[in-house]
């Protein structure tokens, strides 16, 4: 046996690759956000331009329709119809194409004009009444649909296999399956008309009497208090569905070999489930809560119609019937451009907190 | 090499080809059959398909108005008690099933064909059409569901039943026809099918023999779901009270228990718990039967 | 060297397959293991290798459990502890320790979201002795003494999330990070299998290096019977979770006792010299769900008897050596066995 | 909007009313016609009154703002209480009045009774105003009395530019009257005060509630009794509720059958049953199915139905009774006008039904009716989703027309927009109104009767009923436009005359299948803030286009506990 | 037999385009198999033997040089040349299991092909012949094979499966990528016989690829074996030469790391040479020079950095032999200048006894 040879001295790993190509590599990164915002608002322009075909055909103009309205509400019909033409400044008779380029033009230059029903409001100061109640409560449940979700999806990983997991796995399947207005329907029927002891008449609406806004306790309770019913209606389903894929993910990430590595290296059972399992865990679900708080504020229509919320749900839907084209056409781009920026935001966040993007999107 | 007929290998010859427990029908049956919930999820649906469709068949269908028996309560005539015009509610009730299921069921089909059709031919080839697909989803999915389908049914103001069974499929494909996709792609990179293309097997018989049998049990179990979720939007489009409405349903039936104050009054309970309690059920077991399928079909858990 | 650090009697692992099912994937295991001293675990792949490793450190997953048996260890101040019977403080206190395992696949030994150092960090504050605080500077000392050894340049390694670094250089680091506690014990699962050719070299030499400095002793799993004679002292070949022969290296390469380390051994195909005619095995490894009656080898075995088929023999010592060297085999036909291949018998003391 | 001072002599308590306001889309701009906070709710008598309100009974006007009205012929003279304060302390002048007129004249359509034939109105000192009209009709000063007063010091410009105009000959629909309509409507005066002269104002305005206090030198602040009105915010189910637990004192909400037998036994609780002048019927589409022109059919359509049954359903015990006359016209205007003649009296006769059928030309097969050229006779109902009544009704019609063995269907459309369904003659059969609540004269019956929904245009040809040539078996054939025009010009002699053949040619022909009349329902308690609720003299209005409760407030008849 | 080459690789490249640039995966490959000859690929991870077997097996297309099967580019084949060249080279993937369709049973995968190529008449013959098929690798007997799915063997006979499934189209090369590394020691010795019986009783020609340089031993003894390293060949001669003799010092350095199971050959193996760089280099960037210089012990700086080697006959093995190595290249040139002269100290011998590190270090 020969005395070992001194190991020839190991070159250090240079710091990673010559910095010159950086510019270029900013270039691309770059150009690839250009196209991504191009195909976004690609995408929101081809939604905008359905939308407003789709609120054109159908049939009733604004003024016929309010017209209507005034005459079965008192007015004989001639006196309607002027009544109507006099509020709502809407040509009938003006052809598509020209109102079409009339809210293109409109689109570029962030301007839809003013409400038709209502105007004297510009179409986002009338969104902007509606719109933050409905993401209060959206936010609020999703928050709470998170929490909930995520701890016991993953207590349920944790214990595979239990009558915990079981009965929660049900409940998942239960609460995803069902659509949310069904069970905030049925919420109500037991607590308010069977058991009495929701006041669920009381807690229709955004305030209670009285009530101010304002930055105060009082106001914030108060409206915490009306949006309990919407906050859960909208947390039911994103529960449900974050419980079982944090369990699906979480199972995953703890067969992974990292987690038996931490349990072997003796690490605290607190810092594995929170920096081991549950970091990783979380990455898959990150863009699911995107996704939910965009089908949420879409799906909020039923909710507030059977919660007697007034959001944007309830705006929308009186708009649509309405034929109030301008803000009809408002809603949905603001809509379709939360959810295209909600998922550029997850995006960058998930940058963030999973290192291996990162340098994906470098490269990219 | 010769094709000579060794004797010996008549014995290979002859022996079955095809076990039905291991044919998709069977597999199907035995995943819905052998764990207890997807047998119960599977009683459940059927109990309730066939409430709603033989129910109706069996059950005397004349249920006249009767304003001296407006909302009594349970009784062994009226089992459900009656209603706002004196009808029997349990008669409304089981009339009520059949029309959402129906046309939930034909938008799932429509949806899950289109989105089987489109997704594998677009994760197949890529190119062009993938593109244009994509881009077409990108949309649909960015729309919002309701304000389609209410534009829809506004513009053809007497939609018949398929009709919605159209609008509504045609908001759920989107997210079928992308999870297809996913799958085909990478289905795609297997290397079995690496290899049926090395054998020249040809495009449609790798996409439609290959591939898909592969994703069938995903296919079937997204079929339940879609289901489900069709039956939701039908019926939502019901209790938003935006449908021309004749035909009893479920929808309905909470429509007219919301807007007309039905469940604040206690003696209205059975007509306005009983729909919520159908649809719950239903979901239940539509549920329980996917996840019961999922486990019988889904490779992965399979394979072991 | 007459106590052993770790002492296994007739241990026995089962995997929960359903909800009444279960599999024994490891069964009936006596092992000793001596101080200082390098075990290899030998087998085909699903032979319960993994299994009995995991075993030792209690760390089975979740649908795993030991069924039977004792397991004892002893601690760096000299006292025995019943493993079996640790609390789960005191079991997280014994792993890495103690003793410290590098995994198969360390390709995935490392949390992707966090930074190497961290895992160095997080390993030596949850070890901290009390009261012992372990600050950045501090853990980047230490944590860089120990990638020195390894030969990875700390400066970057430290800063580096795991998919920034080669398969090699993790591997590495994670041996570094095992050997962070000075275990007394140190168990590595296949940690070459996923590397190339050189780079395993690399490692194997490492290991060698790293065994004259610390002393550990070191359990070996592995299929690939070249690195078993590249770094064991010792020798177990398991067939269907069973230890079937002990031995010492080269006990079992140049006169192996079982039909099947004999088989393996013939099947080993050499890369210097000529080459030699190769035979296999016949047939195919039971699978767990329906074992053999007898002796689990029978169905493939040259030698099988009646007897083979109906009994199955406990490991039976052979040649008397050292305590820590003897060769045992599990079988009645074990005078029978003989190399195919004529092995450098020049060698063949 | 600090002082809330206790008002007149000895106001106190508080009055709860409760009606569905959204301030969210509300504005304060009063020159618009519709959304301005709380003005078309029967409430709004309280703080922005009109000149005159009308007593239904007796169809004499009741002054308001005016101390005094007088309408003699052509030339109609209000005389203003003195003394009354705007909000703003401007005094209540002619001129607000005046230019209220003009803004509402231009903005009037074409062809509204009232509006078309008022020349000018002039203030002829601070409290006199004149105002002229080319010609004589009925009711023609109803548009200028009840038209809510609006104060001159804010909309001022605007008056002043509609009188300009409408004396330049602008009608509305002309280039000016556009321009002008618009830059009202892009004003909302939300950052402003609500200008107002009622014995109320407002002095909180809330998302859910808004309250009203005293304005002392408003109108008839003297003779209130509460110190304060609270509009609760509610629709019907909250109506309910607020009921139930005695919260308000007084909700116009039209709630159906499953909520009143759900308050029914609320201590103090008060049924106000009042004459809803109009009802529902069912208007058949002539135009698609030529078979409806046959009076025979309609006839006997009628005859098939038990109206009882359909009013039962559709509102429930108290909110509907049975024509008596057939005639078109609600009861109280058709009282002593058809003594002399023998009208058709229709009560379920299946008998009778088929023998019309079969006159006809119809012939009954197992599948059902066949029309006389041998097809099956199959027909759809609509009513409206939501609207409760219409739909209960259209239900019940159809399935009682296919007991009698006609292939009838039933079907809602959406809500938001069935007017235009009926105006395109979208339909077999509809649910509909008839006669007319909201101008209470008789023409207006005949309006609703024969030409809404009829609009005979190629693209709008609603029910196909051909109204110049209508032929009826005791007057041959009539035109109905003429008499239509007689019924509301000429001397009373006259208008009585038109009236009356009108009522016959209904009763033969049919043009609506008039199901039953509405009784306008409204809840009051009694007891808990508010000693006694009742309608007083005013027994006949209208809930919402004369409220009778809110007259009795004025006048000090309602008081608190 | 002819001496034609069945399938001829000339100087194949295969570049991929990648968001980092360009990836040389091969960078001009010349090789030839011949009908009932192995050719074995050997070579580190990443090396670029698998992309080379996708070339040649026609999956993918090359970015230069050219695939030519008996002689014909297959860049010039009419579509029914193409078809039998499909058909007459079958290639065969590393994972037993993922190569099966798992909703297929063995019988339904083996005679797809045979079905769609018209090469049965009908389901008793194709039956016929996929057991016919099953007994050539050995899985008799064949009907308790046909009616199984492949989650019911085990990874040895789904390997079986493959190879019978290719051998459905009578092939005349197999290539086979890592097709053994999957299965274990014993296993992969049965399923190597199996093939190499192919090889001698059918005629078939084999381009084999393994990273495992005993396999390469074992199977092409009586063939070639091409070492590759960065995309390029640096090695390539008759297999017992390249074993036992290896020349350049990539080669070298990989017959040294091997573990040989033998515990005293072990422990003097112990020693052995270190690479001057564990680093594998990317080969978006690659080297200047000879790609392995960054590594390799015989470095001489301004020989081996400035310009490639180019693979060269050695003129040993009758020819056959070619290495790309400045070093070896000049040693064999100042070999046949100074013929009678003792071997330079440098010259690079295998002693299997003795360390390969021991003469480097000289
Ligand atoms: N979680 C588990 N559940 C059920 N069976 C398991 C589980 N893990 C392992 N097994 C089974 O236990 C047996 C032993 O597995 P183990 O991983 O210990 O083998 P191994 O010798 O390490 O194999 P390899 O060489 O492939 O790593 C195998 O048959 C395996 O199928
Ligand atoms: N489609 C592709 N696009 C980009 N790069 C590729 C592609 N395929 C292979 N490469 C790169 O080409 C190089 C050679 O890959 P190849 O798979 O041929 O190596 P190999 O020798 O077969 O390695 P292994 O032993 O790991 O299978 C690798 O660096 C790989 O990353
Ligand atoms: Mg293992
Ligand atoms: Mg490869
Ligand atoms: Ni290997």
């Amino acid at each position: 046996m020969t005395a070992p040879a001194a190991p020839p001295p190991q070159p250090r790993v240079a710091d990673g690759p010559p910095r010159t190509a950086g510019s270029l590599l900013r270039r691309i990164w770059a150009s690839y956000a250009f196209r991504r915002i191009r195909q976004s608002v690609f995408v929101i322009w081809l939604v905008a331009t359905i939308t407003f075909l789709l609120m054109h055909f159908m049939p009733g103009d604004p003024i016929e329709i309010m017209a209507g309205r005034l005459n079965s509400a008192g007015m004989s019909h001639e006196q309607a119809v002027a009544t109507a033409s006099n509020i709502i400044a809407y040509d009938p008779d003006a052809s598509v194409w020209l109102q079409y380029l009339d809210f293109l033009k409109g689109l570029v230059t962030f301007d839809l004009g003013n409400s038709l029903t209502n105007p004297s409001k510009t179409v986002f100061e009338h969104v902007m009444e509606y719109l933050p109640w409905t993401l209060f409560a959206v936010g609020a449940g999703v928050v709470l649909a998170v929490v909930v979700g995520l701890s016991v999806g993953m207590a349920m990983a944790y214990r595979r296999g239990s009558w915990f997991d079981h009965a929660m796995t049900s409940v998942g399947s239960f609460l995803t399956g069902v659509p949310n207005y069904i069970l905030i329907a049925a919420v109500i029927v037991v607590g308010y008309t069977v058991l009495g002891v929701l006041p669920f008449l009381d807690m229709r609406g955004r305030i209670t009497a009285g009530v101010e806004p304002g930055f105060d306790p009082v106001f914030f309770g108060d409206a915490l208090f009306h949006a309990i019913l919407p906050i859960i209606a909208f947390a039911f389903t994103a529960t449900g569905s974050f419980m079982l894929n944090m369990k699906a993910a979480t199972t995953e990430v703890l067969t992974e070999d990292y987690v038996t590595v931490a349990q072997a290296r003796g690490l605290k059972p607190g810092r594995i489930s929170r920096s081991y399992v549950g970091r990783n865990a979380m990455l898959p679900i990150i863009p699911q809560v995107a996704l939910q708080l965009g089908t949420l504020v879409g799906g909020s229509i039923v909710i507030e119609q059977i919660l007697q919320y007034p959001g944007a749900g309830q705006m929308l839907i009186q708009a649509i019937s309405n034929r109030d084209y301008p803000v009809v056409q408002a809603s949905v781009i603001i809509l379709a451009t939360s959810v295209v920026i909600a998922s550029l935001i997850v995006d960058l966040f998930l940058v963030r907190i999973d290192p291996r993007i990162k340098t994906e999107g470098q490269d990219a | 090499m010769t094709t000579t007929l060794d004797p010996a290998l008549n014995a290979a010859i002859t022996k079955p080809r095809k076990h039905f427990r291991e044919s998709f029908l069977g597999r199907l049956w035995t995943g819905l059959t052998r764990s207890p919930a997807g047998f119960a999820g599977t009683v459940l649906v059927l109990a309730i398909v066939l409430f709603s469709f033989v129910g109706p068949l069996v059950i005397d269908q004349h249920n006249p108005t009767d304003t001296t028996q407006i909302w009594t309560s349970p009784s062994a005539e009226h089992w459900l008690g009656t209603q706002y015009e004196g009808k029997d509610t349990f008669t409304i009730l089981v009339n009520s099933g059949a029309q959402p299921i129906w046309v939930g069921t034909l938008a799932a089909l429509m949806a899950t064909f289109v989105a089987v059709t489109l997704g594998s031919v677009a994760g197949y080839f890529r190119g062009r059409i993938d593109a244009v697909l994509l881009q077409l989803t990108d949309v649909t999915v960015t729309i919002p569901q309701f304000l389609l389908m209410l534009a829809v049914v506004a513009f053809f103001e007497d939609i018949p039943p398929w009709g919605i069974s159209i609008v509504v499929g045609s908001t759920m494909w989107a997210f079928l026809f992308r999870s297809i996709r996913a799958q085909v792609m990478s289905l795609k990179e297997r290397e079995f099918v690496e290899a049926a293309r090395l054998q020249n097997l040809g495009a449609s018989r790798i996409v439609f023999r290959e591939i898909l049998p592969n994703m069938a049990g995903f296919i079937f179990v997204n079929f339940v779901i879609s289901v489900n979720q069709a039956i939701y939007a039908i019926v939502g489009l019901y209790v938003l009270g935006l449908m021309p409405s004749g035909t009893p349903n479920w929808g309905l039936m909470i429509h007219q228990s919301w807007s007309q104050n039905f469940y604040l009054n206690p003696v209205a309970l059975p007509f306005v718990v009983t729909p919520l309690i159908m649809i719950v059920l239903f979901t239940i077991g539509l549920v329980t039967m996917g996840r019961g399928l999922d486990q019988a079909l889904n490779p992965r858990l399979r394979e072991r | 060297m007459t106590d052993p650090i770790l002492s296994v009697r007739d241990l026995a692992i089962a995997y929960r397959t359903g909800r009444k099912e279960s599999v024994t994937a490891v069964s009936g295991v006596d092992l000793d293991l001596y101080e200082g001293q390098s075990l290899a675990l030998v087998g085909e792949s699903g032979c319960g290798k993994t299994t009995l490793g995991l075993g030792l450190l209690r760390l089975l997953p979740g649908l795993g459990e030991i069924t039977s048996g004792s397991l004892t260890y002893r601690r760096k101040d000299g006292t025995r502890a019943d493993l079996l019977k640790m609390k789960k403080e005191q079991l997280r206190r014994f792993r890495w320790g103690e003793a410290a395992m590098v995994f198969q696949g360390a390709m995935n030994a490392f949390n992707p979201v966090i930074k190497i150092g961290d895992h160095f960090a997080d390993t030596l504050r949850d070890h901290a002795e009390n009261g012992k605080r372990w600050t950045k500077a501090a853990v980047e000392a230490r944590a860089g003494e120990l990638l020195e050894t390894v030969r990875l340049d700390p400066d970057r390694v430290l800063q580096s999330y795991p998919h920034e670094l080669s398969g090699g250089m993790k591997q590495r680091a994670l041996i570094a990070l095992a050997i962070a506690l000075d275990p007394q014990v140190l168990v590595l699962d296949e940690p070459t299998t996923a590397l190339d050719l050189l780079t395993q070299r690399s490692i194997v030499q490492q290991l060698h290096e790293l065994r004259k400095k610390f002393g550990f002793t070191m359990v070996f799993i592995t299929h690939d019977l070249g690195l078993a004679a590249e770094l064991a002292d010792r020798v177990a070949t398991m067939y269907a979770g069973r230890i079937i022969e002990t031995g010492s290296a080269r006990d079992i390469f140049y006169t192996p006792k079982h039909p099947y380390t004999a088989g393996l051994i013939n099947a080993v195909m050499p890369v210097k010299g000529e080459r030699p005619a190769l035979e296999s095995i016949p047939g195919y490894p039971p699978s767990l769900k329906a074992m053999p009656d007898g002796c689990a080898f029978n169905p493939r075995c040259a030698f099988a008897t009646e007897e083979c088929k109906r009994e199955r023999v406990p490991l039976e010592l052979l040649a008397e050596r050292p305590l820590a060297m003897g060769h045992s085999v599990a079988c009645v036909h074990h005078d029978q066995v003989r190399l195919q291949r004529k092995q450098k018998e020049n060698a063949n003391v | 909007q600090a002082d809330s001072g206790d008002g007149g002599d000895g106001a106190s308590g508080k009055f709860v009313y409760v009606y569905p306001f959204d301030v969210s889309v509300e504005h304060y701009n009063a020159a618009l016609n519709t959304g301005v906070l709380l003005t078309a709710a029967p409430v709004a008598e309280l703080f922005i009154p009109r000149c005159a309100i009308l007593n239904w009974d007796t169809l004499e006007w009741t002054p308001q703002l005016a101390e005094s009205v007088t309408l003699d012929a052509t030339t109609l003279t209000i005389k203003l209480r003195s003394g009354i304060k705007w909000t703003d302390g401007n005094a209540v002048t002619a001129k607000d009045v005046v230019g209220t007129i003009y803004l509402q004249k231009l903005n009037a359509a074409q062809g509204t009774i009232g509006w078309d034939q008022l020349v000018s109105a002039t203030a002829d000192d601070d409290t006199t105003v004149t105002v002229t009209y080319s010609e004589a009709f009925t009711g023609v000063e109803h548009g200028a009395l009840k038209a809510q007063v609006l104060p001159y010091a804010r909309y001022g410009e605007w008056m002043d530019e509609a009188q300009g105009l409408v004396e330049a000959g602008e009608v509305q629909g002309g280039p000016g009257q556009v321009a002008l309509a618009e830059k009202i409507a892009a004003e909302d005066f939300l950052d402003e005060d609500f200008i107002s002269c009622g014995a109320y104002k407002f002095d909180q305005i809330g998302e859910t509630v808004i309250t009203l206090t005293v304005h002392e030198d408003g109108l008839f602040a003297d003779q209130v009794k509460f110190s304060t009105i609270e509009v609760q915010k509610g629709d019907n189910a909250a109506s309910v509720q607020f009921l139930l637990s005695s919260a308000v004192d007084y909700s116009t909400q039209v709630l159906g059958a499953t909520d009143r037998s759900t308050i029914a036994g609320v201590e103090g609780l008060k049924e106000i049953s009042t004459p809803g002048y109009d009802g529902i019927g069912l208007m058949l589409n002539e135009g698609r199915f030529p078979e409806f022109a046959d009076a025979k059919v309609r006839k006997a359509l009628m005859y098939v139905f038990d109206t009882e049954v359909i009013g039962e359903i559709a509102k429930g015990a108290g909110g509907y009774y049975i024509p008596s006359t057939y005639s078109g016209l609600p009861d109280p205007h058709a009282e002593g006008l058809f003594d002399d003649v023998e009208l058709e009296y229709y009560t379920t006769d299946h008998a009778k039904a088929e023998t019309l059928l079969t006159e006809a030309g119809w012939a009954k097969e197992s599948d059902g009716w066949h029309k006389p050229d041998g097809s099956l006779a199959e027909y759809t109902i609509i009513g409206v989703e939501g609207w409760t009544d219409f739909s209960l009704t259209g239900e019940q019609a159809a399935s009682q027309l296919t007991e009698f063995g006609l292939a009838v269907s039933y079907e809602n459309v959406p809500a938001d927009n069935p007017w235009g369904i009926w105006g395109a003659g979208d339909f077999d059969i509809a649910v509909r109104q008839w006669a007319n609540p909201f101008v209470p004269y008789v023409y207006g019956s005949w309006q609703m009767t024969w030409f809404t929904d009829n609009s005979q245009t190629a693209d709008q040809p609603g029910m196909g009923l051909n109204t110049a040539e209508v032929a009826t078996t005791s007057l041959g054939t009539v035109n109905v436009d003429d008499l239509y025009l007689a019924s509301q010009k000429g001397t009373e002699e006259e208008q009585a005359e038109a009236n009356k053949t009108l009522g016959i040619v209904f009763n033969e022909t049919l043009p609506r299948l008039p199901l039953f009349l509405n009784q306008r329902v409204s809840y009051a308690i009694e007891g808990e803030r508010v000693k006694k609720i009742d309608a007083g003299d005013y027994a006949l209005n209208d809930i919402y286009f004369d409220n009778p409760i809110m007259v009795r407030i004025l006048e000090g008849g309602i008081e608190p506990v | 037999m002819s001496d034609a080459p069945l399938l001829r690789l000339r100087a194949l490249e295969q570049v991929f385009d990648t968001k980092k640039g360009p990836v040389a995966a091969v960078g001009g490959v010349d090789l030839e198999v011949k009908a009932g000859k192995v050719l074995c690929l050997v070579g580190e991870s990443g090396c670029g033997k698998t992309t080379t077997a996708r070339a040649a097996a026609g999956i993918t297309r090359p970015t230069a040089g050219a695939v030519e099967f008996r002689g014909k580019s297959l860049t010039d084949m009419t579509p029914g040349e193409k078809t039998a060249y499909r058909r007459a080279v079958q290639y065969i993937h590393q994972d037993p299991y993922a190569a099966l369709n798992p909703t297929r049973t063995v019988a339904s995968t083996l005679t797809a092909g045979l079905k769609r190529h018209g090469l049965v008449k009908n389901r008793t013959e194709a039956r016929a012949k996929a057991a016919e098929l099953l007994t050539l690798v050995d899985l008799t007997p064949p009907e308790s094979y046909l009616d199984s799915y492949p989650h019911q063997l085990s990874g040895g006979q789904r390997q079986r499966v493959n190879v019978a499934r290719s051998l459905a189209m009578n092939p005349e090369l197999l290539i086979c990528d890592e097709s053994t590394s999957m299965l274990d020691v014993s296993i992969r010795v049965s399923l190597l016989n199996t093939l190499g019986r192919l090889r001698d009783d059918l005629d078939v020609g084999f381009l084999f690829i393994t990273h495992d340089l005993a396999v390469a031993k074992y199977f092409a003894w009586d063939g070639e074996i091409a070492v590759m390293y960065l995309g390029k060949v640096v090695e390539h001669g008759p297999t017992p030469e390249v074993i036992g003799n290896p020349q350049h010092p990539y080669t070298k350095a990989l017959i040294g790391a091997v573990c040989e199971p033998d515990p005293d050959l072990a422990r003097a193996n112990r020693s052995s040479e270190q690479l001057r760089s564990a680093e594998i280099p990317s080969l978006t960037d690659l080297p200047a020079g000879c790609a392995f210089h960054p590594r390799c012990p015989a470095f001489e700086p301004g020989v081996c950095d400035s310009t490639e080697p180019a693979l060269e006959g050695t003129g040993a093995a009758g020819g056959r032999r070619r290495v790309a190595c400045h070093i070896v290249a000049r040693d064999q040139r100042r070999e046949s200048v100074q013929h009678a002269q003792s071997r330079d100290d440098r010259t690079l011998v295998l002693d299997p006894n003795k360390s390969p590190g021991a003469a480097w270090s000289a």
